[in-house]
């Protein structure tokens, strides 16, 4: 029973599927981001995966640089989401349609 | 020599130009006098060259400059002076001398004086250069110039709308004509590699008949637009919109030949399909007769001398069309001559009837006018044919020449045509001059024109006189480049018969003529009488309802077709299915827009349908890759 | 033997922690959770020899954006239920199932892998964190710097962002003044 | 300097109008004067230079812009480009000097300036990137000048205009992606370069394909019936200074690209779809001349002739041979100059008036002699009498197809006289008759700026119909290398026969390519 780089990326395919669900499932912003690390999460696996299969460091260094855009995310994106919620007292996403077309 | 060529050809431009510089500014009397001063000059240069052509028998050929050159073609500015043109340049000077100075006394009140001269002497300008010209494009300018020229002349009086609808008309018909000749230089060039009237006619001998058959044809439909034949005669009498001496000059003696010249022109090529030419004798033949029956019963002095014209341009292409060019190009000349003096002579009447035209109007002016009335009744008297005068030199001619060739239906209707001719003149001349003074009821006040008039028209009262005393000289001359084909009966006691028959049955016409139109009994026209309600006098004075069907099937339906194109083609169907297109984009967008609901969570569900969309391409796309092959034998197996 | 036994457990517990942080209305669970399964990912990234980003990992989520995270939902009322209206499930789970499952039938198409050669390769001998060093402050040094610079200016929008009216506190004032606040703005404060 | 004339005579005039952003909005009309005459002159200057006996290109510059595609900035004038290039600079220096009183003057000349810049580059462009780069960058300033300086309905006809004429655009860009493809995979080299395509000898196929894309693009561009809807619209709205440069110089894009591309490149294409266009030109030519007919506004009649006009200059191009195609090359030029200047005409009622219905004039021969009597002369010139400029294209184009057609060219030929009934029609109710309305009873006659644009239109206009042989002249050099590359170049029986050889050595336009690498 060797575990083999699609079993990785099997589950990184299922972790980013439950990522999935929740961006489309949560109309709470909160827990949007909260699925969105997961989205992100799930890829990391897979280059982490994809990096050790094949001996090369460049997925690693995909995962280093997505872990920081990741982090930055989240401090912008709270940062957002408190002026938003000082604003309008909420943070439910059906209550965002300023861009409705 | 070249200088007094060059002299005939710019001196009416330098005049027409001068005049045009005052074009603006109000009536100055040297506005008129340069042009024709230089119009004087050009009749001097032509005689010169006349005299020269006369004496030496040489030609001259000019090149002025190059005019357009691609390709194989090459169009120079050449001018030719042969015994040909030299003819025609005199007629032209002559009679457009002439009609210059009894212009100066005519339009005297016009307002539009010096334009008036500007193109006046711009015609003659065009005029020249169509006979000049050594080839067919340079004739084209010239033909094309005059029929400008026509235009601006026609609707000189702009303001009234009959004269600038009569200009578009005149203008328009003679393009559809012009389209003719066009396709005619087209086909020459094609065919003989050269628009140079010698080079053309060269190589023509070695072409087949077809050819020169078609290119026959359409040159004589460009000359029969210019010259008025049937069926695109019916500008030439709503051209009398014009003033008088515009009608003089470009309506009776010039332009309206230039068919004729063009066909003297390319006697060479006529003469190599007979066929062509007995259709354009048998239509001069038609026109003659046509165009006489409608001048019996006209009751507008001027259009009756149009339909005179048109009735005398059918006797020229009826020569022209046996064969016999010379005759032909002598009747231009001499009709150019006694048919300008009748036009200026009825202008005179114009004149002093306050621009009234009925002849029933009038009656006794021979009185106030003795001048005019003499000389109009000599210009009649000529276009009668009658002996010694002009018309009898070169129209009987042209009867013989029908009968020497054996076309005995056509010398029929010609011998016919003379008679009506004789009648209509002297049924305007007997009803102007003569019988009761009827305009007293209408409270006109004649008077006789000026006297320097009278003494312009002098030179066409002696030409149209003794005309015809030329005619060998003339013979002598033309024959050089034309065919010297001399027209005899053999028979000499035939001969006697058909001339002395002829002139007896013209004199009989013109003492019928004056006898009825004379009498006590002639009252003004109202409509009641029997005569004016019989079908063939509605048949005539409504010119066999020809301009009635034009208006009526191809003006109004060409206009209604147009509406049609615009409104319902080009905006309901052309732009419509444009528009259609692109409203296609607009509505897909605008119910796409439903989508874009601005919820953020639906939008998420749409970004994920959307890879969903792109992941499915990228396996459909990859399995289509791997399995190329079997997917080609499948298709093949289906048969596609 | 151990791999596969600590592949197996470590993906069931991910999985399930990932499950419970979409599904559960209870803000607090779903945020524990989460920090669970990132801690979780971890072990993945050690399984496979790279030590530093699993280092890397927990201290990043689990310590900062953990504590982020709990820091944003101070502000919010996380004892509340967070209400969610649920639209159509079937099309969620469905899209969810079907991308994943042809993201599976792309990378397990044979296609994909055969032909990869290794751009830098991982030196023998060395260990994990000493090749990602070397690599990163060799070939990735400028993204490395730029990352730096990104991060910094995320963290003062951050603070910019939600620092606003940060002045005031409202376990420094009385009632009377918060009740004049929320007279004035409704909208500041829940 | 002479060396670099071409990229100086397309990039002064923008640089020009960059500047012009600083200049102040009193001076602007001076400024822009002095920028276009500047222009202009070096436009003469060029002719002046200009080899007329050389049939290739001539001051050709290169500078590699993507060396990876052979994208390269070539530019070269020859023959058929080199009057377009004047007539462009012409048409802005008369177009800013006779500007009426419009709002933003400033605005609107730095963007004819631009305008400009991109009508040369297109004419002198020599590289298909750079072409389209310019041409497409034409359409900019154009839909700037309608959408802000035009009539009620500005907005629909400017994005009519746009939006058509791009369209067609994509489609050619495609065509000519299409062709680098083909040169590539021939030569195994990426080029762009219009005189390394004319060494292409391409499968009758494939060139029947290419010629339908670029067609859409050229055709729109022309505009060829049925692509013609968006003129009218253009020119109904544009001010009049727009529909001067757009029938002018814009509109001579499509035909002059034809020449320039379509021939050389597929001549079998050409030949095979000989009669197909030759049909849609001949319906140019009579139906818009009767939509013409039916119009009630001076502009739309003058705007519809422009569509017939353009027809004979489509027939003139592909009767293939030396005497077609410099027919329709000067036509393009007579058009240009006849069209400009019946729009400025209408321009000039319009200021007095602020309407352009004929049914609100008649009678203004008494009142405007002088105006009545330049409409006049460019009436003439526009039904094609002799001795004027447009009789010698119209004359040649016609002569041209008539070896290729007697009876297309017998249908063509009718634009004589349909073109007489439109604008004799128009000239009738605008100027004859008597005045019946009071507000035109006392209107000023032109004025000096007006005359200052018009009077050199009129002396172009009868010069060169008397006179066309300095412009005829280089034209027909190049012209013949033209349809000698082309008749080498052809493969099929048809288009041997059809495309007449010339007898003269066509080695120069293969030096000339030489010189260019």
């Amino acid at each position: 029973m060797e575990i083999g780089l699609n079993h990785y990326l099997v589950l990184s395919t299922i972790l980013f599927a439950i990522g999935l669900v929740g961006v489309m499932r949560r109309k709470n912003l909160l827990m949007l981001f909260f699925a969105t690390e997961i989205l992100l999460n799930a890829v990391n696996i897979s280059f982490a995966a994809i990096s050790h299969y094949y001996g090369d460091l460049t997925g690693q260094m995909f995962v280093f640089f997505v872990i920081a855009i990741a982090a930055s995310e989240v401090a912008v994106g709270l940062g957002l989401l408190i002026v938003w919620h000082k604003k309008h007292n909420n943070i439910d996403l059906d209550n965002m349609s300023t861009m409705r077309g | 020599m070249e200088l007094f060529l060059y002299t005939a050809l710019f001196s009416p431009l330098v005049g027409s130009l001068f005049a045009a510089l005052f074009g603006a500014s109000p009536k100055t009397k040297i506005a008129g006098v340069v042009p024709s001063i230089m119009l004087g000059v050009s009749l001097l240069s032509s005689t010169i060259l006349l005299v020269l052509v006369l004496t030496t028998g040489h030609t001259i050929h000019v090149e002025m400059m190059t005019w357009m050159a691609t390709g194989n073609l090459y169009i120079p500015f050449g001018f030719v002076v042969d015994q040909v043109s030299v003819t025609m340049m005199m007629v032209v000077t002559l009679v457009s001398t002439v009609v210059h100075v009894y212009a100066i006394g005519y339009m005297d009140h016009d307002k539009g004086f010096n334009r008036f001269f500007s193109y006046l002497s711009a015609f003659v300008f065009s005029m020249m250069i169509l006979v000049m010209s050594d080839n067919f494009a340079g004739l084209f300018i010239g033909w094309e110039g005059v029929g400008l020229c026509s235009w601006l002349l026609i609707g000189f009086w702009y303001h009234k709308e009959s004269a600038s609808w009569a200009a578009n008309e005149a203008f328009i018909m003679n393009r559809i004509a012009d389209l003719g000749m066009l396709i005619g230089i087209f086909l020459i060039y094609w065919n003989t590699g050269t628009l140079q009237y010698d080079g053309a006619f060269a190589a023509m001998a070695n072409l087949d008949a077809s050819t020169l058959t078609w290119i026959g044809i359409f040159l004589f439909v460009g000359a029969m637009g210019k010259s008025a034949q049937f069926p695109l005669h019916t500008w030439l009498a709503d051209a009398m919109e014009g003033p008088t001496p515009v009608s003089a000059l470009i309506h009776a003696a010039t332009m309206v030949t230039a068919g004729v010249y063009l066909v003297v022109r390319a006697n060479e090529l006529y003469a190599l399909i007979p066929h062509i030419g007995l259709f354009i004798a048998s239509l001069g033949a038609f026109v003659a007769i046509f165009a006489a029956s409608m001048a019996l019963v006209n009751r507008d002095i001027k259009r009756v001398i149009a339909y005179s014209t048109l009735s005398q341009l059918g006797y020229m292409f009826v020569a022209a069309g046996l064969g016999a060019y010379w005759v032909a190009l002598f009747h231009l000349m001499a009709h150019a001559f006694f048919k300008a003096l009748l036009f200026l002579g009825a202008g005179n009447v114009m004149h002093a009837m306050d621009s009234e035209l009925d002849p029933f109007k009038m009656g006794g002016l021979g009185k106030k006018m003795k001048g005019t009335m003499i000389m109009m009744t000599l210009a009649s008297v000529a276009l009668a044919g009658i002996y010694p005068f002009a018309g009898f030199f070169s129209k009987d001619l042209i009867l013989e020449v029908g009968f020497v060739e054996h076309h005995y239906i056509i010398y029929t209707v010609l011998l016919f045509t003379a008679g009506l001719t004789a009648f209509y003149s002297f049924r305007i001349v007997a009803l102007i001059f003569h019988g009761e003074e009827r305009y007293k009821l209408f409270g006109f006040h004649p008077h006789e024109a000026y006297k320097f008039m009278l003494v312009a028209m002098s030179p066409l009262l002696v030409l149209a006189i003794i005309a015809g005393s030329f005619k060998m000289t003339y013979f002598d001359m033309v024959t050089y480049v034309l065919p010297a084909t001399e027209y005899h009966v053999h028979n000499h006691l035939v001969y006697w018969i058909m001339t002395i028959g002829t002139q007896l049955f013209v004199i009989l016409s013109i003492f019928y003529a004056y006898k009825k139109y004379t009498s006590r009994d002639v009252k003004v026209p109202d409509g009641t009488s029997a005569m004016e309600n019989s079908f063939k006098y509605k048949l005539l004075i409504n010119q066999y309802y020809i301009p009635y069907f034009y208006e009526e099937y191809l003006v109004k339906p060409y206009r209604e077709l147009s509406e049609i194109f615009w409104t319902k083609i080009d905006q309901k169907i052309v732009d419509a299915t444009v528009d259609g297109i692109a409203n296609v984009f607009y509505q897909t967008g605008e119910k796409t827009r439903v989508m874009q609901s601005g919820n953020l969570s639906t939008m998420l569900k749409w970004m994920v349908a959307g890879t969903v969309a792109l992941l499915s391409l990228a396996v459909v796309f990859g399995l289509a890759a791997r399995h190329s092959g079997e997917i080609k034998i499948f298709l093949s197996g289906l048969g596609v | 033997m151990f791999e596969a036994i600590a592949f197996y457990l470590f993906a069931f517990l991910t999985i399930a922690m990932f499950y419970i942080a979409v599904t559960t209305s209870q803000a607090l669970y779903a945020l524990s959770s989460l920090a669970a399964g990132m801690i979780f990912i971890s072990a993945f990234f050690f399984i496979l020899g790279a030590d530093f980003l699993g280092a890397i990992q927990i201290v990043v989520y689990s310590g900062a954006v953990m504590a982020l995270y709990a820091f944003g939902m101070m502000f919010f009322d996380t004892t509340r239920d967070v209400k969610e209206k649920q639209g159509n499930k079937a099309i969620i789970i469905g899209l969810s199932v079907i991308s994943a499952a042809l993201v599976v039938l792309i990378v397990a198409a044979p296609i994909v892998g055969n032909n990869i050669e290794a751009l830098y390769p991982i030196t023998e001998g060395a260990g994990n964190t000493q090749e990602v060093g070397m690599v990163l402050f060799t070939k990735y040094l400028v993204p490395f710097e730029v990352a730096a610079v990104m991060l910094l200016v995320a963290m003062i929008a951050g603070i910019v962002l939600a620092g606003k009216k940060m002045d005031l506190s409202l376990t420094l004032m009385n009632e009377a003044e918060i009740m004049l606040m929320k007279e004035e703005d409704k909208k500041v404060l829940s | 300097m002479l060396d670099h004339i071409l990229s100086i005579l397309i990039f002064f005039p923008a640089l020009a109008a960059m500047l012009g952003f600083v200049v102040h909005k009193d001076s602007m009309r001076a400024y822009g004067t002095a920028v276009a005459t500047i222009e202009f002159a070096l436009s003469l200057w060029l002719w002046f230079v200009f080899d007329a006996n050389v049939s290739g290109m001539q001051f050709m510059e290169q500078i590699a812009l993507v060396p990876t595609f052979g994208i390269n900035y070539i530019v070269g004038v020859d023959g058929i480009s080199l009057f377009i290039i004047i007539l462009a600079a012409f048409f802005t220096m008369i177009g800013i000097a006779s500007l009426g009183e419009t709002k933003d003057v400033k605005n609107m000349i730095i963007t004819l300036l631009f305008l400009q810049m991109t009508m040369v580059g297109v004419f002198a462009a020599l590289d298909a990137m750079v072409f389209y780069l310019f041409w497409e960058l034409s359409l900019v300033p154009m839909l700037y000048i309608i959408g802000a300086w035009g009539g009620p309905l500005r907005i629909y006809a400017s994005v009519k205009f746009f939006l058509y004429t791009f369209a067609g655009s994509l489609v050619m860009l495609v065509g000519m992606l299409f062709m680098a493809y083909f040169y590539y995979q021939a030569t195994g080299e990426w080029s762009f370069a219009i005189l390394d395509w004319y060494r292409l000898i391409l499968p009758e196929s494939f060139q029947i394909w290419l010629f339908v894309a670029f067609f859409f693009g050229f055709a729109i561009k022309v505009p060829m019936f049925p692509f013609h809807t968006w003129l009218p619209y253009a020119h109904g709205q544009a001010p009049t200074i727009g529909s001067v440069i757009l029938a002018a110089i814009l509109l001579k894009m499509g035909t002059y690209a034809f020449i320039r591309f379509s021939l050389p490149l597929f001549p079998d294409a050409s030949v095979y779809f000989m009669y197909p266009i030759a049909i849609l030109a001949i319906i140019m030519i009579i139906y818009t001349a009767m939509v013409a007919y039916a119009q009630k506004d001076i502009k739309q009649v003058v705007a519809y002739s422009s569509v017939s006009h353009m027809g004979v200059i489509i027939l003139g191009t592909f009767a293939l041979n030396v005497e077609g195609i410099s027919g329709s090359i000067f036509l393009m030029i007579a058009h240009g100059v006849v069209s400009g200047a019946l729009f400025l005409l209408v321009g000039v009622i319009y200021d007095r008036r602020h309407t352009k219905y004929m049914s609100e004039f008649g009678g203004l021969a008494s009142v405007m002699p002088r105006y009545a009597t330049i409409f006049g002369l460019m009436l003439m010139a526009s039904v094609g009498l002799p001795l004027t400029i447009n009789f010698v294209g119209e004359f040649l184009s016609l002569l041209g197809f008539y070896k290729q057609s007697h009876i297309l060219t017998l249908l063509a030929g009718t634009a004589i006289i349909v073109g007489a009934i439109y604008m004799l029609a128009a000239y009738k109710k605008m100027f004859f008759g008597v005045v019946t309305k009071e507000e035109n009873k006392n209107l000023p006659d032109v004025n000096k700026r007006e005359l200052i644009a018009l009077i050199p239109l009129a002396i172009i206009t009868v010069w060169l119909g008397i006179y066309p042989k300095p412009v005829l002249g280089p034209i027909n050099t190049s012209v013949e290398s033209v349809v000698g590359l082309m008749h080498e170049k052809a493969i099929t029986k048809e288009a041997k026969s059809r495309i007449p050889s010339i007898g003269k050595d066509i080695k120069i336009s293969r030096n000339s390519v030489e010189e260019a690498h």
